[in-house]
């Protein structure tokens, strides 16, 4: 049973969202069905953007709902997709009329949720466009990209999407704009520990005393393989490797990066990792426009990382600069 | 003696033993989602039948097929995840297998749980061979339809079985969705946790109905 | 041996703080002693700040050098406070005639470091004061409150120094801010599982499955009590008591708390503790001015949180609204 | 034979045999540590003492003050902590004590103990009895004192006896300063890691002018 500090296990999704709202000070509240928090002020005609998904990955999803970013989060329990009756609340609450985007990782249980809900917008007269975040290089092949899951490129993709939901003229012009951000984005994570559901105390998956995952999943599904612990050098070029040639990225590119981690992993290790990151890119003529070194998209407790890179165009350069403010991403 | 059809209060009591017992099933579930997936199975489907099992307690129905989506409806809000569209997608769609019966008999039940398949083929587009339920149901609703003409008990004891013999099948496939996609090869050996839960689902929906016929 | 994503287990402070210069996109240089960062940017006459410490509790110090927060910060192995002569390299760089303060957390090693840096500086004619921060309630009664340590408390101080001393006519203005700062902030820390230091790997302490020690310090020593697991409610009861009783905050004060992970705590676990801390906020009537929710002050993959609250008057208000921008500290 | 003094390369040679002997006590002066603090005292003392060791290989000495000197500003540069900061300004305390000496006898022996252990309160401000590396190298210098006509092996070994059983004291002690300081009773029967380092320091300079003794 790993420790953890809570209430009842049954209720941590209920309780942490219920935390993050007071942490907001205001600036969002909760819906009384408790599984999602809004905007307190969404412009009216404003095109919406609603994210969600599993709880458990936090600060993802909720703690990107702010000025030029979300207008609301939805988040089911415990690495479980919220049902489309909660979906549908939350879609209710952010539409101003100008219909909502859902912007969600690819996992089956948040598809057909989240296409459910879309159905019963749809039947309210809602309208609404879904994009599913892929982003991770190691889940599938190129070919069945669509099969991907999303980890935490759903970061950038949240920015982007949120500063042009901001001026987007509809919704169809946000959806271009977030599906070439999504596009744009590659990542891939590994993992030296596992983390745990609380409800069952268990670790999400096993693993050697010497032992690496190499593209391990939000949840702790398994990647591309498991190998002997190895230098952060030797890992970060086996992780850059896959990830470059996957867009591919190449010389004079200009890209966002993400060092993420996903839990238990000290900064120190991050920053260790960024260094040999920044040799790779230098190495390949691809320039760095912004760095983000941090605990964005979790799992629980495990120990490990992921790297995401977007590459960017004009137009996504201009909606990335744009500031934005929430509880876990600000950019002036 | 045979069991021929369940009342409306029958289809009620037989949902109120199905969820106790799913819910005594929940470590067992969720073992086996960490075996392959992220180990919330059996987490998810005792919620979802925790709610059930309320749901039925304070509802008031007017028919069978009402109960069955009330079923599915209370499943999908209260699970998420990809079993709370599959399973209550299933209970909703098998309520249309039940329009205008007054009871639950063979016949009425192959139809739902063909119609109940197709409803979860819609929503999750697997194929038999993709080692989800589907591997587990569509043995069941074929072996349904093809029994059609027994008892209750009867019926139900074949589609137990075929469901159960899909769901060990799912240990010699490899996931090509969810959750245990990427494990490749490593998913081999180990069943479908959905699958499970719908063979479970059946094999506690014969033994209550074999239960009434001992009773008789 | 604990798992860590590492090269050189001797040269993690080093590669660490050339991974985290980078990530600052140019706004900061790396001294040549490979020790410290300072600001690229340092306007002439600036009142100078220099943070320091440690490494091992990234982000702090380095992430909060920029914007109308440190102009600096000088960073010792893991868990050693610099030394004079990495502190001096540094209080040169960003001295630009007014001075320098130096503000960093009250430990034997980080104080007598400090205190021969500033008589070499004395020596050099820069002038010098130094803040220590002990803001830990755990570590010593109030009547030796120069005894207690400095924890995640120095994320507030910082903010409120790195303002001021943005407009400051002189270090004793400053210093004299700051001080209020620092004397207006008090904070605990409890601990489920022990970090490690890359050099050794292995733990910082022996914890029982079901034990928690409450007061734990940044570097893993003891607090106030070892006791069993306990319900998050209840843990945070135990801490507020703690920390409200000693400033004391009283009804109508105006506060800002920070509920800091240590390292390889979850989100949800500090979204949970922060429902129950605004309840009991609520309840004596004290108001939250804003809150602060992540891992600001780890101690590596220490499983744990400290609550941080300091108490505003208009003064420090002010310093606190200004925005900031850093690797790990923003505000718009 | 006894040893009455050391010439300034023999005093470089004794730094040579410290630094390597402290290097090996790296693991057990950490274990230690984490006992008591915060478990970095040997990885800290191991990297002041290869930093001298290099130093001493690269330097030309002057005299033996010096050394001294240098000795401590290097562990004053590399250590960083609590340690860097003591026995930096220990050794360049010392140095104060020989002062125009071209040799290291027993007087000098003693006034640079003395003069060490006075930089180490100025800096640090700790007295015998808060469980710090004080409490081993006051009796130390006070034995030194106190047999300064004594040959150079003799008088080491006795301010390293000395050293030695006020180290074995500190386990009798709590803690009141530095990281043990909140352990409180906890920090009982486990000696000061600074005060091993100390006594470790004495015993190895005796250890090697007996070892010169013993050659001629
Ligand atoms: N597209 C699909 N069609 C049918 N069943 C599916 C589909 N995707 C997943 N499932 C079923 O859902 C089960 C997983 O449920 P659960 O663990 O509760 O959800 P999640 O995968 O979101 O954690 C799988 O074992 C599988 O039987
Ligand atoms: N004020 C002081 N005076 C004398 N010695 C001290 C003082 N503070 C700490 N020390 C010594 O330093 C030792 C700890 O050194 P070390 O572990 O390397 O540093 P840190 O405490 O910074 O981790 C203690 O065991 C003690 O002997
Ligand atoms: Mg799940
Ligand atoms: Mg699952
Ligand atoms: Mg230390
Ligand atoms: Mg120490």
């Amino acid at each position: 049973m790993i420790k953890k500090i809570i209430n009842n296990p049954k209720k941590v999704a209920e309780e942490a969202l219920h935390g993050l709202n007071l942490a907001y000070q205001g600036k969002t509240i909760l819906l009384s069905n408790a599984s999602a928090i809004v905007k307190t002020t969404i412009h009216d005609q404003k095109v919406a953007l609603l994210v969600g998904g599993g709880s458990g990955h936090e600060p993802l999803f909720a703690g990107f709902v702010g000025t030029n970013l979300a207008d609301g989060a939805v988040c089911g329990n415990v690495f479980a997709a919220p049902s489309p009756d909660q979906i549908l609340a939350a879609t209710q609450a952010v539409n101003r009329g100008k219909g909502v985007l859902y912007l969600y990782g690819n996992y089956a249980g948040d598809n057909m949720n989240f296409d459910i809900a879309a159905e019963l917008a749809t039947a309210m007269d809602i309208p609404t466009k879904s994009i599913r975040i892929w982003d991770d290089v190691a889940s599938a092949p190129l070919e069945k990209i669509e099969e991907r899951r999303g980890i935490a490129g759903d970061l950038f993709v949240i920015k982007i999407a949120g500063a042009s939901a901001s001026s987007a003229a509809n919704l169809e012009e946000l959806t271009r704009i977030t599906t070439k951000a999504r596009d744009n984005i590659r990542s891939m994570g590994v993992a030296v520990s596992p983390g745990s559901i609380p409800e069952t105390g268990e670790p999400t998956f096993e693993i050697g005393e010497d032992e690496i995952e190499i593209g391990m999943g939000l949840h702790g599904e398994p990647g591309v393989a498991r190998e002997k612990m190895m230098p952060a050098n030797v890992l970060v070029d086996v992780m850059m490797e896959h990830i470059l040639t996957d867009l591919p990225f190449v010389a004079g590119d200009e890209v966002c990066l993400l060092v993420n981690n996903l839990g238990a992993t000290t900064m120190m290790e991050l920053l260790i990792a960024n260094t040999r990151i920044r040799e790779i890119l230098a190495d390949k003529e691809i320039s760095v426009y912004d760095t983000l070194v941090g605990s964005y998209c979790t799992s629980q407790e495990m120990a490990g990382f992921s790297i995401s890179l977007m590459k960017l165009d004009n137009e996504l350069k201009k909606y990335y600069d744009m500031p934005a403010d929430s509880l876990a991403l600000i950019k002036r | 003696m045979a069991v021929n059809s369940l009342s409306l209060e029958q289809v009620k009591d037989l949902f109120v033993f199905i969820s106790s017992h799913m819910i005594e099933s929940k470590d067992m579930l969720t073992h086996a989602d960490q075996a392959i997936g992220d180990g919330d199975h059996g987490i998810g489907m005792a919620r979802g039948f925790e709610a059930v099992a309320e749901k039925l307690d304070s509802g008031d129905f007017s028919s069978v097929a009402d109960i069955f989506r009330s079923v599915g409806f209370t499943l999908l809000a209260s699970i998420g995840g990809a079993s709370g569209a599959i399973f209550g997608s299933f209970f909703i769609g098998a309520s249309n297998g039940l329009k205008d019966c007054s009871k639950l008999d063979s016949p009425a039940f192959a139809r739902c749980l063909q119609a109940g398949l197709e409803m979860v083929k819609i929503r999750g587009k697997a194929k038999v061979g993709d080692k989800t339920m589907v591997d587990a149901l569509e043995p069941a609703a074929q072996a349904a339809q093809a029994n059609k003409e027994k008892s209750l008990d009867e019926i139900t004891l074949l589609t137990s079985q075929a469901a159960e013999s899909g769901k060990e099948n799912t240990k010699n496939l490899i996931a090509t969705t969810g959750k245990a996609k990427t494990l490749g090869e490593r998913s081999l050996g180990h069943p479908d946790p959905g699958a499970i839960s719908m063979s479970l689902i059946l094999r506690f929906t014969h033994e209550h109905i074999q239960g009434l016929s001992n009773e008789m």
